[in-house]
């Protein structure tokens, strides 16, 4: 597949937007989905639906044999050592949750300290908060630079003998800084402190090796991914999975209960109570195979591109102030207008059927640390375009118009 | 265009020099508000005298042109109003965003209500709704005395 | 719409199983969906999708309403006061473990107790056994009569003044068992007791009035109630959300973040953390449609003659022991064949279309009462008819014949 | 037909009539086995003499029909073997379940491999496969004296 053609095989771009085509330049929010995921869920619904692993009926079979293959081809897209180690959750959000909740139950004690970034999404500081209250633990925040990076040192400086779990952002969603994780594995790991990869960003746009990074928990959305809502992954190295408490009780994650006592599945049942998000797991499958089709050579080559493209257009815009400008860089791009706030930016631009995301994007530590209550975020996909930027570009112009601004 | 309605000439003048942007001395009422999705934020001072009529208002804040605008018009509106007042105002701007296609009220004059129109633009944006709104709401909270930070969100 | 031609909504039905037409005797397990709701996540995904909430540009404000359409809806069909006390899950265990957790946190102590029933499925066991090994209360079960019925005495009778609260199901998944749950919350009332209700199997096929049940909370799947995997409700009075902890942290559920302290949003944000099921929430509203549609007292009225049909048959059938014989009744028969195990029964009869459920139907305590280390379950749907009930008939028969049974 | 395979008379005999279902006195090596999805449950007991021949082997539980005959036919067939020769068989019986198409052992005489090749039709029903593997897997893990709980959902 070329991923020039890639646009054609999303139907949301047969659309059109205030009768104009999308521009659809917020991906870091949510991406749109191929036609393979669509059908396949459709597919799933209408021929072969069934419950996995609890029935021994025909549909039941097949579709837990379809759930298992996903794990797999996840395993393997991520090069993990065991199949086991991919755990299903209902997003990246539940995936940092599932963490903090267990290893915090099992190895977090008061005055522990969990090193955080400044550029954490609330999604990586909110569930480690929680454990501040319940257990009087300490958070600390390795600080950005003046270009929005996070650098080794930055991290190293905030270490202690009291840190035990270092969590960090693969790629920022805000500043598009991507993170040296497999130096800070190896910082951590030589201190012997886990590390936890938010690989929200990371997972739909960077090379995925586990054991090159060498990261105990990396937490991944399948809607970020190409693949629907309601499914996220988090990838452990099997020692944290064995040695952890479950998390969420219930139907499957047992193995043998009395009125007594209770014991719990082997992996990867353990971490995985109730009924899964069978479809949306199943239908993931085609998200890999999309990616791997493509290929994340040729991914990270146009998501490049298009982000120096961008970056060249929007830089040579005088009115435009560009958040951060970091050594290694994805595609994303947060950016204030002097004069224009953020939601009129948006607003303006999604008249023209250009969809992007103003606020805070989930960091407001970030955006306190900027002194910016608020920014302009685009964000790429496999679908975009230079000629969506040129787009964007004409809009902002636009804007720049309304507001009477050069 | 609904756009050319959303940003009047009006909006984009209040937007850019919000008027009573400052905090009033010797406030006897205040409240905040607050969008934690986009992060917009305000807090209104209220000055009541003896007789309930408002002796001065004023507010502090960051947000949207929309924000901004909206909390502008509504401290330059209601300065001078008695209390009871106020409170017909706010509900006759809340309904007309919401759903009415006019002001109804007779405090104000009719080119103070044409000022106040130039909001009504927001009703083809339910998202910026809440930008015209929340300094509004605020208002009331303010008047109420109730701590509770308002939040546009629901 | 006719209750008796529902199975045609039904796409799965136009699909063979081993050659033979799809008798689907496994509703307790998962529903199938509709072709309403199917085509809703595919037009959603292929003309409408965008995360909620987040953005301001036309897909996200369109897909924001959507969501919050359900929610309205869902609302409505239970008759919860609030739109609010309507939180989405990813399913009932989800929901349940949210209770157990932040229920436990805040209002359990040593020694308290929580009342369970025999009759509970392991999600609305394990969560609570979780509290029993971190806090040290215990766990009381109220006990089964010969007819494998809970009474509203045996509730009673293990109520003490350490009862913090009581968690019942609606309709046991194993003997279909109703509870007389409004009943039960009046007693637990009448002791300021709240009650949880499992509601996974009540909420298909019993009619949903949250004023006339006056329970505490209730749990639902979306999955068993012809809607989306990886989707389910937790209905709570509002009370019980304001003063609750939130259970997951992460991006939608703050107000302020800052390094020190985190405040969160109101309802229903602080109890959705993190991108949500947005497809599958936005197409559960079909669900509720399509049942809305066929009316539940139709539905009621449906399944109790098939359930009438099918004891009198299996009933007349001399190697059958139909589990349990309780007062009030659902669309559930558990049994068993003396001398063929129900794994053995599931495989001859999947061989004819004939889709059952056997095992413990993870109600491992019911099953060590009753002595029965599985059993064989059939359960309807509105899709079900008489004939397929005559197929099972004819396929137990085959499994009889096989095993050299009169 | 699939089914007629699978329940061959010799499984139904085995099933109905389970060979060996007791606890052997003075057992020196056992094991549990657990299927947690569908509750099958089975515990093997051997007596291993001096010379680590199998002098008896008994097994405890209930299953269906094809679980209740593997572990019979099992524990027929490994009396009076040796050690060695019991792990052979056991590990040819789940190559011929899992891929082959025959057992290759040259252990067991030719009606022995007849009667454990009835057990082939489940590779047709592969949910059943675990309830035809578990004694073996629990087999083994006694003659390891491996404290783990044989669990076949993995
Ligand atoms: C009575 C009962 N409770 C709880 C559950 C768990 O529901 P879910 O698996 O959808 O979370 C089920 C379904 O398996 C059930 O039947
Ligand atoms: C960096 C980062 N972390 C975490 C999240 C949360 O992911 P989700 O909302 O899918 O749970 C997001 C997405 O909003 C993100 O961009």
């Amino acid at each position: 597949m070329n991923v020039s053609d890639t646009k054609k095989e999303f139907p949301i771009f047969d659309n059109k937007v205030h009768n104009n085509d999308l521009i659809y330049l917020d991906s870091a929010n949510s991406s749109q989905k191929p036609r393979v995921v669509i059908d396949r869920i459709y597919d799933f619904y209408t021929k072969e639906f069934s419950n996995v692993g609890r029935s021994v009926h025909y549909l039941a079979i097949a579709a837990t044999n379809l759930y298992e293959n996903t794990r797999v081809s996840v395993q393997k897209y991520i090069n993990a050592l065991d199949k086991n180690e991919i755990v299903f959750t209902k997003g990246a959000t539940e995936a940092i949750n599932l963490v903090a909740n267990t290893f915090g139950q099992k190895y977090l004690e008061e005055g522990d300290e969990v090193l955080l970034t400044e550029l954490e999404h609330h999604s990586n500081y909110v569930p480690w908060h929680f454990l501040r209250k319940s257990k009087n633990i300490k958070i600390e925040f390795a600080e950005i630079n003046n270009d929005g990076d996070i650098t080794l040192d930055s991290i190293e400086k905030k270490i202690t003998n009291k840190t035990k779990i270092i969590c960090v952002t693969h790629l920022s969603n805000v500043t598009g800084a991507i993170l040296p994780i497999k130096d800070i594995a190896k910082l951590a790991h030589s201190k012997g402190i886990p590390i936890l990869i938010d690989g929200c960003q990371g997972a739909p746009h960077l090379k995925l090796d586990m054991q090159d990074l060498d990261c105990d928990f990396y937490a991944i959305s399948g809607h970020k991914m190409y693949g629907p809502t309601g499914i996220g992954i988090l990838y452990a190295k099997k020692k944290w999975l064995d040695e952890l408490p479950p998390y969420q009780g219930g139907g499957g994650m047992i193995k043998e209960v009395n009125k007594n006592v209770i014991s719990y599945g082997d992996l990867p049942n353990k971490y995985e109570a109730g009924t899964m998000a069978t479809a949306q797991v199943i239908a993931f499958n085609e998200s890999i195979k999309f990616l791997e089709k493509i290929g994340i050579d040729n991914i990270e080559k146009h998501e490049k591109e298009l982000l120096n493209y961008a970056t060249e257009i929007l830089g040579n815009n005088n009115s435009i102030n560009i958040v951060g400008n970091p050594k290694n860089k994805g595609g994303v791009i947060s950016f204030t207008i002097e004069g224009v706030h953020p939601h009129d930016i948006a607003t303006i631009l999604d008249e023209d059927g250009v969809a992007i995301r103003a606020g805070h994007h989930c960091c407001q530590i970030l955006h306190q640390k900027l002194g910016l209550p608020a920014t302009a975020r685009v964000s790429f996909g496999v679908y975009n375009t230079k000629e969506d930027i040129d787009q964007l570009d004409k809009s902002i112009e636009k804007c720049k118009n309304i507001f009477n601004l050069k | 265009m609904n756009l050319k309605e959303l940003y009047q000439e009006i909006i984009l003048d209040h937007g850019k020099n919000p008027r009573n942007l400052r905090k009033t001395d010797n406030f006897n009422k205040d409240a905040k508000g607050y969008n934690p999705l986009c992060g917009d934020k305000v807090h209104v001072y209220l000055k009541l005298n003896e007789n309930k009529k408002v002796e001065d208002i004023s507010f502090e804040g960051s947000g949207c042109a929309i924000s901004m605008a909206s909390a502008s018009i509504m401290t330059d509106l209601v300065r001078g109003k008695e209390e009871i007042e106020v409170k017909e105002i706010v509900s006759d701007f809340l309904d007309m965003i919401k759903e009415k296609n006019e002001l109804s009220n007779k405090i104000l004059k009719d080119d103070e209500k044409t000022k106040l129109m130039c909001l009504s633009g927001v009703k083809k944006y339910p998202m910026r709704v809440k930008c015209a709104t929340l300094s509004w709401h605020t208002l009331t909270s303010a008047l109420e005395n109730s701590q509770i930070t308002i939040n546009t969100e629901n």
